[in-house]
């Protein structure tokens, strides 16, 4: 039974991606809608397997680590696979029938799409070093294939910088993996993570953490090396900034956050941990007023992303050096975060692409009368806003009670001003696109309006981060879960 | 100091240069250049670092196979997306932003995104 | 699941589906989204009805599930929930019924609705609130249904009002956030209960516990209109009248002053605030409050931003009212939330009247009022009367339990400051009330609209009357059973059982 | 001048990454690895199916990596086209009739066909491989392309789109095969490795081939753009 299932979560996508990369646009949309239904069953069935039984690992070709490929499939891992097929399938839902058939490119955002989001299930369940390396650079190259699907010089420029940031990105962690390799000769976490009391305090390891968690802190875009992220998300198709928003930069995140837990408490230290806190902090700051000062809807929503990120990596100084319970907090907070700023950036991107369409401008000034004719993307646009500004009972504010708690509870107060100002700074943002809705002297009463099913999906995505607040603590509760020893193939 | 040590030390060498480069050259096509010098000193560093002992380990020469073929795949993306943004806009470098537009207010579509 | 535990969900979801479906129908369905409005009104009071009379016979209503790690969301009925529930459920029928008349012929009529629900909900959801963390979610989702409202009619003063209404609610939610936060990582979650929770406390939790009541104080007070935090109320006169009649009589600054009620009486406990020494200064900043709302209200001209003035002024009397030690003051305060409620929601009724009718908003427009529009006019006089404090009316009632609930406790200042203000009360409330009757009508009304017979459409004329109707019985049967002040008086009676 | 401060500063930071990089390398050198994995290697090469280690370990032990490291090259090669607008092959600046180059090719495309088909086969027990293979077919395409041999499977259509996906799909078909027979996703059957794993490097060859030259020619000149959203053209 689990057997079928992962090499139906690993199978699918690739499979997918061929099948629509021999089809033109049209059959690629029915073939690919097929494949959400499964990939999606299939995810639902893993989730739910794993929140029964337990976690376990999964040998990919029978061989066992660190001679073979190990993954690692616990509670986490499958809550995320999870969030990839409820965001994904949305996103391919949405474009599929937001994409112009017409157009004749259009049909390789297919095989992109499918290519990326088996990338994704490959991150979150992966446990070798250099799996995930590969597994990112999947991500990067179909996410930055996606960009450039327009192939006009903006969505060009923007391509080559994200693609450049991203090669950069991957090769510091590739060269921490190389450093790790040397030391212990093997690639697999788990059994890294058991010899590293050996290597403890040693220059070179924390070396290797630098640079990895650099490199993923710049396919992150964390502060301040987040100024390729506006520009690509800003430019992409909708339905691909909403994904590259909700899930891609996730990935190397992830990928930092699971190295910081299992390698932070003998690599890390304070110094360090706060460093990357602080960057996260600024970068919640500076980028929502960026945000607040853009003229174009898109690129608000893009800028916002970067503060949304900021306050992921509040993970860091939550989690080192702090008792089990504030530690164990702010991973939980870091999760919700991650999750409902999946679910909404990716109903705002979406939205927004409803609105900008139906008025035909992407200036914020343009939506001038806009709530009289789609309020349905307006409000689900609204409702996306609020779990990023954390107000209850989003998930976002689900986030931020925790990651407060967790503050208070360690005692470093200082993270409380980013997270409440943070808060405040978003409100700002986000309250001048409702503000601009809101005027009623619009000049036109031209408006296209978007067919039912592209204003639902944002709907439904919004609502879920909306309600995620509300059941915050069975999401939770799965991630805790142990591993059951011996399961899987 | 064995001699795949000596590979090693290279390697960090080139990661050097090559990130000297990379953050200085604004030229596209030196930039990806950079990028290639940088990914050569990684795999030297990955295979000289883990056969130091004499033997020589297979595995880091397999994972470097398969950096190379991403890093080739990468690489001709690039080149082909420098090559195509270079025809567009006539620039070899990403410094050379255009002013904002000053987008008008378009009639309303259709379908899809973008007239034409 | 018994009843008991779904008939509070139930309550709150009644508005929120409301709203949901009036969101989804068309623009152009009046005839249904008014039956759905009225409906879901309705079904609320009965509702609220089924839970005082549980209450009264000592039964509990508690809904409650585990929604984040050490967090409860609870929704309970109490006897101090149900004082503001009934008085949101009954002026909620009364403003809808207002607001559809109100917004006859103007856009928008979804969106307005869609959010007044909205609005509605919040504001029980912050009355059935059975612990701190479940009355925050509900106030601030009352911030966001109120924004739209106040901006609703997207002018450039109406976006500029909503602006600061975001800045000062948004801002004093983060601290309010901050508050509860440090609260629950100092002693957990903690329940509303009748007595508090900290009477016999360790000293080394007082300061930081001080800390935390002033930024508790300082996150409600903003929506409490508390001096100096008062500052978005008067802008957000723009908006239309049902909506002022909301914002001032029912929801947010009441949700406000509600909130420090819990906090001061059922966190904290009134003997252990008292023994903190943080009733002295609540009761010094409520006082100023008061003077300084009376004061400023004299100056304005226009009538809805003096009514502004004045609520400011009123709402202070329920926080003047809690911080006064003992059980008589405590009264006081409480049964003024529902009497400040009704006056002041009869005189925006009556004020978006003349507005809608006449196109008169200064005051020095409505000189001859009373001859063409009667009913209104009677309404409105009832009110202010009620607001100066003038037997027999609900008003009178408030003032007299307070002075003796001050007096008993030997506040005297107090009575001074109940003097002075209805002195003030007067000042500003007399000239209008001379203007209406007794001048002769000066030049023509500036938008005259006629509605057949009646002064006004019957949609407007009759809640500001049933309203002012309602003043006159509360205040002469303010000691049946069922009325405000005997049911204070139960509350009451919990609190200091306890 | 503020430039040459600029790259001073970035040459200074360069040179501390270098001296810190080759400290952590020089000190980790110094202890002995914790895990001898090419011991574990040998001891498991029996069940591999090929004699050479690196094909070993690329082709069945981390199987995984190469049929994702594929998918990666397969991606450049989709994103590589989906820029291209044209199905022209028509490109001015690549065309050259030298006549030195068009006799050599006679004599470089069968020598480099041969060389591609001997370095496939040494994959399984020495230095060699798909890759290599593939690396040096995509180099004959180059030369022919460069000569103007018309080679009309590289068109935008689905020739093309075949044989980017061909060597990718067949791997995928036998790591399903082998998990629908019972062992894990891309387990084989220890009986059949060898010819399995000579068939997946077969296909892959070409494949690899194809993106490569695929991606050669898909940057041709064309003007042709669409604005983006809520842009004027």
């Amino acid at each position: 039974m689990i057997l079928g299932l992962m090499a139906g979560l690993l199978f699918t996508p690739l499979a997918w991606a061929v099948l629509t990369l021999l089809s033109g646009f049209e059959r690629s949309r029915l073939i690919s809608w097929l494949g959400i239904l499964i990939q999606s069953l299939v995810s639902f069935a893993l989730w739910a397997a794993v929140a029964s039984e337990g976690g376990f690992h999964y040998q990919l070709g029978g061989w066992p680590a660190p001679l073979g490929i190990e993954l690692r499939v616990d509670g986490l891992a499958v809550t995320f696979v999870m969030l990839t097929a409820v965001v994904g399938g949305a996103c391919g839902w949405h474009a599929g029938i937001y994409l112009d058939p017409k157009k004749n490119w259009h049909r390789y955002f297919w095989p992109l799409f499918w290519f990326l989001w088996a990338g994704l299930n490959g991150v979150w369940l992966g446990a070798d070093l250099f799996n995930l390396y590969v597994a990112l650079e999947l991500i990067s190259l179909s996410a930055v294939g996606l960009v450039a699907l327009g192939g006009q010089a903006d969505a060009l420029r923007a391509a080559i910088r994200y693609l450049m940031a991203a090669l950069l990105g991957s090769l510091a962690y590739l060269l921490g993996v190389a450093l790790i390799y040397g030391q212990f000769g093997s690639l697999s976490m788990g059994g890294i993570s058991e010899l590293l009391p050996a290597g403890s305090g040693q220059a070179g390891l924390i070396f290797a953490l630098v640079l990895m968690i650099a490199g993923l802190a710049l396919k992150t875009a964390l502060f301040p090396l987040h100024g390729w992220l506006p520009p690509a998300h800003g430019i992409a198709k909708s339905p691909v900034s909403a994904l590259l928003s909700a899930l891609v930069v996730k990935a190397s995140f992830y990928i930092a956050a699971r190295l910081w837990l299992e390698f932070g408490e003998h690599l890390g230290s304070y110094g360090l941990a706060q460093l990357v806190g602080a960057l996260g902090g600024v970068g919640v700051l500076w980028g929502s007023w960026l945000a607040f000062r853009q003229t174009r809807l898109k690129q608000v929503v893009a800028y916002s992303s970067v503060a949304q990120i900021g306050y992921l990596f509040l993970l860091f100084p939550l989690s080192w050096g702090v008792s089990e319970a504030v530690s164990l907090q702010a991973q939980q907070g870091m999760t919700l975060q991650v999750i409902s700023h999946a679910l909404a950036k990716a109903a705002m991107f979406l939205a927004a692409g409803n609105l900008i369409m139906s008025v035909g401008s992407n200036r914020v000034d343009a939506l001038a009368g806009v709530s009289r004719f789609l309020p349905f993307s307006l409000f689900s646009f609204g409702l996306a806003g609020v779990s990023l500004m954390g107000l209850p009972p989003t998930g976002g504010f689900a986030a931020k009670w925790l990651l407060l708690q967790a503050s208070l509870g360690s005692g470093q107060w200082w993270w409380l001003i980013v997270l409440l100002g943070g808060g405040l700074l978003s409100a700002a943002y986000v309250f001048r696109v409702y503000r601009a809705s809101f005027i009623e002297n619009s000049d036109t009463d031209l408006f296209f309006h978007p067919s039912r099913s592209l204003e639902v999906i944002p709907m439904i995505l919004a609502l879920l981060s909306l309600g995620l607040g509300l059941v915050a603590e069975p999401v939770l509760s799965v991630m805790a879960l142990p591993f059951s020893k011996g399961g899987g193939g | 100091m064995s001699a795949s040590l000596l590979y090693a030390l290279a390697g960090v060498a080139l990661c050097g240069i090559g990130l000297f480069g990379f953050i200085t050259l604004a030229h596209l096509l030196r930039k990806l250049l950079a990028f290639n010098l940088i990914g050569s000193g990684v795999f030297l560093v990955l295979v000289g670092l883990a056969q130091r002992h004499g033997e020589p380990d297979p595995v880091p020469q397999a994972l470097v196979l398969t950096g190379i073929v991403v890093a080739i795949a990468a690489t001709a993306l690039a080149v082909v997306l420098i090559r195509r943004y270079f025809h567009l806009s006539g620039h070899t470098t990403l410094r050379a932003e255009t002013p904002e537009r000053v987008p008008g207010r378009l009639k309303p579509q259709t379908r899809g995104d973008n007239p034409e | 699941m018994t009843a008991n535990t779904q008939i509070p969900l139930f309550a709150l979801l009644t508005s929120l589906l409301a709203s949901v479906i009036i969101f989804a129908l068309p623009e152009k369905g009046h005839r249904l989204r008014t039956s759905v409005n009225l409906a879901a009104a309705g079904l609320k009071l009965i509702l609220v009805g089924v839970m005082v009379w549980g209450i009264f016979h000592g039964q509990s209503f508690e809904f409650a599930f585990t929604m984040l790690p050490g967090v409860q969301f609870v929704l309970r009925a109490d006897a101090l929930s149900m004082l503001f529930a009934g008085l949101s459920a009954v002026l909620w029928l009364l403003t809808t019924i207002y607001a559809v008349g109100y917004l006859e012929d103007s856009p928008n009529r979804s969106r307005f609705f869609g959010f007044f629900s909205l609005c509605v909900a919040s504001t029980m959801g912050i009355a059935l609130a059975g612990n701190l963390f479940t009355f925050f979610l509900f106030y601030e989702m009352l911030t966001l249904s109120t924004y739209p409202l106040v901006v609703h009619r997207g002018t450039r003063q109406a976006l500029k009002a909503g602006r600061n209404y975001i800045i000062y609610t948004l801002t004093g939610g983060a601290v309010l956030l901050l508050a509860i936060a440090w609260l629950h990582g100092l002693v957990g979650d903690l329940p509303f209960r009748p007595g508090g929770h900290f009477s016999g406390l360790e000293p080394e939790l007082q300061g930081p516990l001080t800390l935390v009541f002033v930024l508790l104080i300082a996150g409600l007070g903003v929506k409490a209109a508390l001096v100096p935090l008062h500052g978005w109320l008067p802008q957000a006169m723009v908006a239309p009248a049902p909506v002022s009649a909301l914002l001032h009589a029912v929801a947010v600054v009441k949700a406000g002053a509600f909130g420090i009620v819990r906090v001061v009486c059922e966190i904290y406990g009134l003997e252990a605030a008292s023994q903190m020494g943080l009733l002295s200064g609540l009761a010094l900043v409520s006082a100023i409050t008061i003077i300084y709302g009376s004061t400023r209200a004299l100056y304005q001209l226009d009538l809805k931003r003096r009514l502004a003035f004045s609520t400011i002024s009123q709402v202070s009397y329920i926080i003047l009212g809690v911080s006064l030690f003992g059980p008589v003051g405590v009264a006081g305060g409480l049964v003024h939330l529902v009497h400040q409620g009704i006056m002041k929601i009869t005189l925006f009724f009556c004020a978006g009247n003349y507005a809608e009718t006449l196109g008169v908003h200064r005051i020095d427009e409505l000189d001859g009022a009373g001859r063409r529009m009667p009913g209104t006019s009677v309404a409105f006089t009832l009110g202010a009367f009620g607001m100066i404090g003038a037997p027999p009316l609900a008003g009178f009632v408030t003032k007299w339990t307070m002075g003796t609930g001050a007096l008993a406790v030997g506040m005297d200042w107090v009575v001074v400051v109940l003097v002075v203000s209805s002195l003030l009360n007067a000042a500003y409330f007399l000239p209008i009330l001379h203007r209406i009757w007794f001048a002769g009508q000066q030049q023509a009304w500036p938008h005259e609209r006629r509605w057949g017979r009646l002064e006004t459409s019957a949609w407007l004329l009759w809640p500001p009357l049933i309203t002012a109707v309602a003043l006159i019985v509360i205040g002469l049967l303010a000691s049946m059973p069922f009325s405000p002040l005997s049911w204070v008086n139960l509350i009451v009676e919990q609190e200091v059982m306890q | 001048m503020r430039r040459s401060v600029g790259i001073r500063a970035v040459a200074g930071v360069c040179l501390a990454f270098v001296i810190a990089l080759g400290l952590a390398v020089l000190g980790i050198a110094e202890t002995p690895a914790h895990v001898d994995l090419p011991e574990l290697l040998l001891e498991s090469m029996g069940q591999s199916g090929v004699e050479h280690p690196v094909t070993a370990v690329l082709l069945n032990f981390r199987s995984y990596d190469t049929l994702l490291e594929i998918g990666v090259l397969v991606i450049a090669g989709i994103a590589g086209i989906s820029v291209s607008r044209t199905t022209s092959l028509e490109d001015p600046e690549l065309r050259t009739s030298d006549s030195l180059l068009y006799a050599l090719q006679r004599w470089f495309v069968p020598l480099m066909l041969v060389l591609a088909g001997y370095l496939l086969w040494a994959g399984a027990d020495r230095p060699g491989g798909a890759f290599q293979a593939g690396a040096v077919l995509a180099a004959t395409g180059v030369m022919m392309r460069l000569g103007g041999i018309p080679m009309d499977f590289l068109r935008p259509g689905i020739l093309l789109r075949l044989g980017l996906a061909l060597g990718f799909a067949v791997f995928l078909l036998i790591a399903l095969a082998s998990a629908i027979g019972g062992e894990a996703f891309l387990a084989y059957p220890p009986a059949v490795a060898k010819q399995l794993i000579i068939l997946i490097e077969t296909v892959l060859t070409l494949s690899i081939a194809m993106v490569l030259l695929a991606l050669f020619v898909s940057a041709p000149v064309n003007r042709a753009a669409e604005p983006g959203e809520g842009e004027s053209p």
